[in-house]
């Protein structure tokens, strides 16, 4: 009952206190914080910046996370200072539970979940996927830890071309598990050459819905046609569950509409 | 010593019910698919979120924070509307209420005239404490109860009226439904609440105020059903803080015919199943038996 | 991160504190010695046991049940009435505040007469929800309410009114209690509740119907004292569920100048000290920065 | 969460089975009920006779509990049957601490908690009293597991007098604790004795007073001059603290006015 400890009583939200902000691409950046929350690499926590909302986000290190300004909470993200508190809940969900040899497939914000698992297990081979040269993220750090590959969709590095395009020339084979994280339409593409090469079991999708409870209960992240809750089902889905789902064909707004 | 009851469907308000244990509203209520889901997992029925006459994003968040015996919410509302018709074809005569909402009678009858066929019945949802102009404010007011509650029944589905604990006397909005022709009375909502995060200095919830469900109102859902068997002719499903077979053992002795259940499904979807299986036995003793039986 | 206070005496509804927390009415108050004992053991105040025009035994037990997360009690106002005047000799010149009740204006005066010498204070029980005649039956009516303060605000001492959270609006009656010349306003008195025996098929409370406090109340207190920092021009006093120093903040976050504090001095008589222990230090901050911030 | 136990959730009273009344004197009965309450001796619990009451008793066993019929309550006890159900709240409060050499000393239904005292300690003393040789209590018993001695009131058995006078007449330098239970009266007489012999520390007085809660709550039970409650408290208190209070002089009843 006294409670006068890092956590506040109850699960309140946590309140960090952001430390240092780095940006590493024009629209994305990473904001490291003062408290470490210990999670599983994919699971996520629901971030709350006071006065604005309260939005799902990957833990890209145990004390941070990258934002990519899309909207209304990411942009107020990406004007916070140092000093400025954040609450977070969580972490919920799964997280990504790979074994054997592991081959990670990220495309654009989707590095940030991925990002973890790189650092814990060795000799991932790992596919970072973005737009351009410039929107690429966290290179240096996946260059050291990973075999990096990078494509980009307008060749300005690496393959030219989606990361999907990549893995259809790979000898999959050799992996145990694929972890994804991306763009919907990514991970459909993904999920596809993982189907056509009959291994959708192995591949591990952390997927994005939109979501307000974080905990199972809410309903709005539910998934057509099992009613997977995203948020405590996954975030993270084998592909071969995903493959009848609604993935890529659509999902569902703030008010549970179809879009 | 413990009691079981009879497996089987029983008959609640109009509706057939594949067993007593009926997934509350708003609780992984937005999809068909997630409803079908509940259903399989062993609800005897399931209340969908609540619809209103336009689609709604609901409140800015956080909307939903966990306590350590209860849970602390303010969705706001969020629905579909109409669209959500979509959502039940593929329930077509499965046991699915649809929970409505609306500012005014004619709302009411507007947003229930949509689902005159799919529905299994109506549960009016007058008791939201934190949606300005809808829900608690239309539930506090007898006379608006007993309007929408007629505006719901002429079309002929049972109608479920779902009251709200944040009134001085219950009993005055339990008859005012069954005065507009309920077929039975659900109790309760959530309890009015705040939480302040003192590290921000502002209330935790992005509306501010929210509702209190889980173990922590159970006493209260307990102490509201059994009021209103008191004072009512038509059935009470019971509601709030529900989460084992125990619980619904004392919510009918309380009074209720049924009960609904929401926040415990938390981290457990499994848990109509589990209920189920202490609850009942083949030759368990009929629920009559038991609902009220705290009043002799 | 914490916010600790500075320790001395507080000045709140016409009353000098030594400190913000009071022992709450009802709780170990029936005597002079446990109440002299409670300040001994920290409390910057004491509120005695509702005293009311005749002596009672109270209900029928069990008059109280601790639950997981909770206290249900259906005392029933056992006090002995005028003799309760002995037990305040040895208090004299101590922070004591007298809680009365009655059932009319007429008796609230009477009762208070007794004690027009010997108490710091009045605090005016118009919310026990469980004694019929009394409590919640006038403080539910704001006539009454307002009528019982002012016969009591004859006295020349400070009068708090103390609300229940069993209402639809409780600014009213706080507006009410204003209205009658309260000096400050107390939120909240229990949660009226119900728990039931399933082996016995009965109530557990001798009285059926009782009070919840504790825990699983706080979040409903601190929306009380949340209207009610909005609404009232006097002070608010935060009461129920509060047991840490950290819920101290959270109450006065909320609107609260002081607190009162229950159920969680069970097991722990000791929890005044322990929580000043946490929450006061000589260069702390003045309460006044932080009473109802989280409105701004 | 679970809990179809012996235990109901929460705290509610646990409900017990009448197993066996054996009817111990004119006005006494030992009622034997279908589960065992694990307790320290001399701890008590509130016993709830549905529809009528509820009670403090001590327990005289960890299934059994031994009633004097004085009113509505211990009235509605006595009309017991077997198979009927009563509720049981605790154990509550501190019970017995003896050490070393024990002296127990009880009069008339006072026995009660002394009872598992003289079963758990070996080589106790035991001073039993009553008025009339057919008002003693486990007499039997208690010859079996103490050095017994009676007394009565009318001299029909044993010492001719109060217990409290065959005290006077011992050598109470023995004993290193002294463990009282019976009427306040008595206990007082029993607390004069051993002031005068200056070893009023060694005496352990369980205490009767009118109890609502149980619990330290309701303030029901408390005593001057310290404001200590007897359900959380005590109800076994030392000697010396006992000098000071109104033990004997006064107590509360159930409106809280002195009588
Ligand atoms: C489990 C999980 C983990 C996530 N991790 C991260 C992360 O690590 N980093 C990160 O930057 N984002 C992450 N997201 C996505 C992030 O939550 C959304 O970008 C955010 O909620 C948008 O909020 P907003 O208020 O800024 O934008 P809104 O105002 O809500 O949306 C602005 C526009 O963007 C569209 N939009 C919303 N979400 C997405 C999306 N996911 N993809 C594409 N368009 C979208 C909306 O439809 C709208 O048109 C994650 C989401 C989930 C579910
Ligand atoms: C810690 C504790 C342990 C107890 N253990 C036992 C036990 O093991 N066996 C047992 O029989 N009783 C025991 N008692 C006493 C028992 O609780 C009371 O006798 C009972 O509460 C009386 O209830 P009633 O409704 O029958 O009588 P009431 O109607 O409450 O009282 C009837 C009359 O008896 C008087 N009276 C009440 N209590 C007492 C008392 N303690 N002594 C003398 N007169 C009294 C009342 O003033 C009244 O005039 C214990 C009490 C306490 C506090
Ligand atoms: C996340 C959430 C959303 C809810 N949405 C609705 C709703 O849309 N309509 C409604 O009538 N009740 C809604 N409720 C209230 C529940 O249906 C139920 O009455 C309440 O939570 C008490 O039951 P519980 O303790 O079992 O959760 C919601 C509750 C929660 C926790
Ligand atoms: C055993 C008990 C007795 C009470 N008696 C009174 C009373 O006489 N008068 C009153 O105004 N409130 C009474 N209350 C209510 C408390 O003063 C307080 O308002 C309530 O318990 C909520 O605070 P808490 O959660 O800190 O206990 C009583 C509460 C309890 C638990
Ligand atoms: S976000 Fe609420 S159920 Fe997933
Ligand atoms: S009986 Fe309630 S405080 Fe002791």
């Amino acid at each position: 009952m006294k409670s006068w400890g890092v956590l506040m009583s109850d699960n309140l939200p946590l309140m960090v206190s952001v430390n240092r902000i780095v940006q590493e691409t024009e629209s994305v950046k990473t904001i490291f914080f003062n408290k470490n929350i210990k999670a599983k690499p994919g699971q996520f926590v629901m971030v709350w910046i006071p006065g604005v909302d309260e939005i799902p986000m990957a833990l890209s290190a145990p004390d941070a996370i990258t934002v990519q300004e899309i909207g209304d909470a990411t942009r107020a993200l990406g004007n916070i200072n140092p000093g400025d508190l954040i609450g977070i809940r969580g972490p919920f969900g799964n997280g990504f539970s790979p074994n054997g040899h592991i081959l990670a497939v990220a495309g654009g914000v989707g590095v940030a979940p991925l990002l973890p698992l790189a650092k814990q297990f060795q000799g991932i081979t790992f596919l970072l996927g973005a737009r351009s040269v410039s929107d690429l993220l966290y290179t240096s750090i996946l260059s050291n830890c990973t075999d990096l590959l990078i494509a980009t969709d307008d060749g300005s590095a690496g393959f030219h071309g989606y990361v999907a395009g990549l893995l259809r020339d790979m000898d999959l084979s050799l992996y145990d598990s694929v972890c994804v994280c991306g763009p919907e339409l990514m991970m459909k593409s993904v999920l596809d050459v993982l189907d056509t090469k009959g291994i959708s079991q192995r591949g591990q999708f952390s997927l994005h819905r939109y979501m307000k409870c974080g905990v199972g209960l809410c309903g709005s992240c539910c998934m057509d046609p099992d009613g997977l809750c995203v948020c405590r089902d996954g975030p993270v889905f084998q592909g071969d569950i995903l493959l009848k789902s609604e993935l890529g064909k659509y999902h569902r707004d703030s008010s549970g509409r179809r879009c | 010593m413990m009691i079981r009851l009879q497996s089987g469907p029983v008959e609640v308000g109009g509706v057939t019910l594949r067993n007593h244990l009926i997934l509350a509203a708003g609780v992984l209520g937005t999809c068909g698919s997630s409803l079908a889901r509940m259903l399989r997992e062993g609800a005897g029925a399931v209340v969908s979120k609540s619809i209103g006459p336009e689609p709604r994003s609901g409140h800015s968040g956080p909307c939903l924070v966990v306590l350590e015996d209860g849970v602390l919410n303010a969705m706001g509302l969020p629905n579909p509307s109409r669209e959500f018709m979509g959502e039940l074809e593929p329930l077509k005569d499965e046991p699915v209420i649809v929970s409505i909402f609306g500012g005014n009678p004619d709302e009411f009858g507007e947003v229930a005239s949509w689902f005159a066929d799919s529905a299994a019945a109506f549960e009016l949802n007058v008791s939201c404490p934190h949606a300005s102009g809808y829900g608690a404010q239309i539930g506090t007011n007898p006379e608006l109860v007993k309007a929408c509650t007629s505006a719901v029944a002429r079309f002929h589905k049972p109608v479920w009226v779902k009251l709200t604990p944040n009134v001085t006397d219950i009993t005055v909005i339990g008859a005012a439904a069954e005065d507009g022709g309920a077929d039975a009375i659900v109790a309760v909502n959530t309890v009015k609440a705040m939480r302040i995060s003192t590290e921000v200095r502002r209330p935790v919830l992005g509306n501010r105020f929210g509702g209190l469900s889980g173990r922590a109102i159970f006493p209260i859902a307990v102490r509201c059903v059994y009021e209103l068997y008191e004072s009512c002719n038509i059935p009470v499903i019971g509601c709030g803080g529900i989460s084992s077979a125990e619980n619904v053992i004392e919510m009918m002795m309380a009074g209720a015919s049924a009960v609904e259940i929401g926040s415990a499904l938390r981290g457990n979807p499994g848990l109509f199943r589990e209920i189920s299986t202490d609850l009942y036995r083949e030759d368990g003793i009929s629920s009559d038996e038991i609902v009220g039986c705290a009043h002799e």
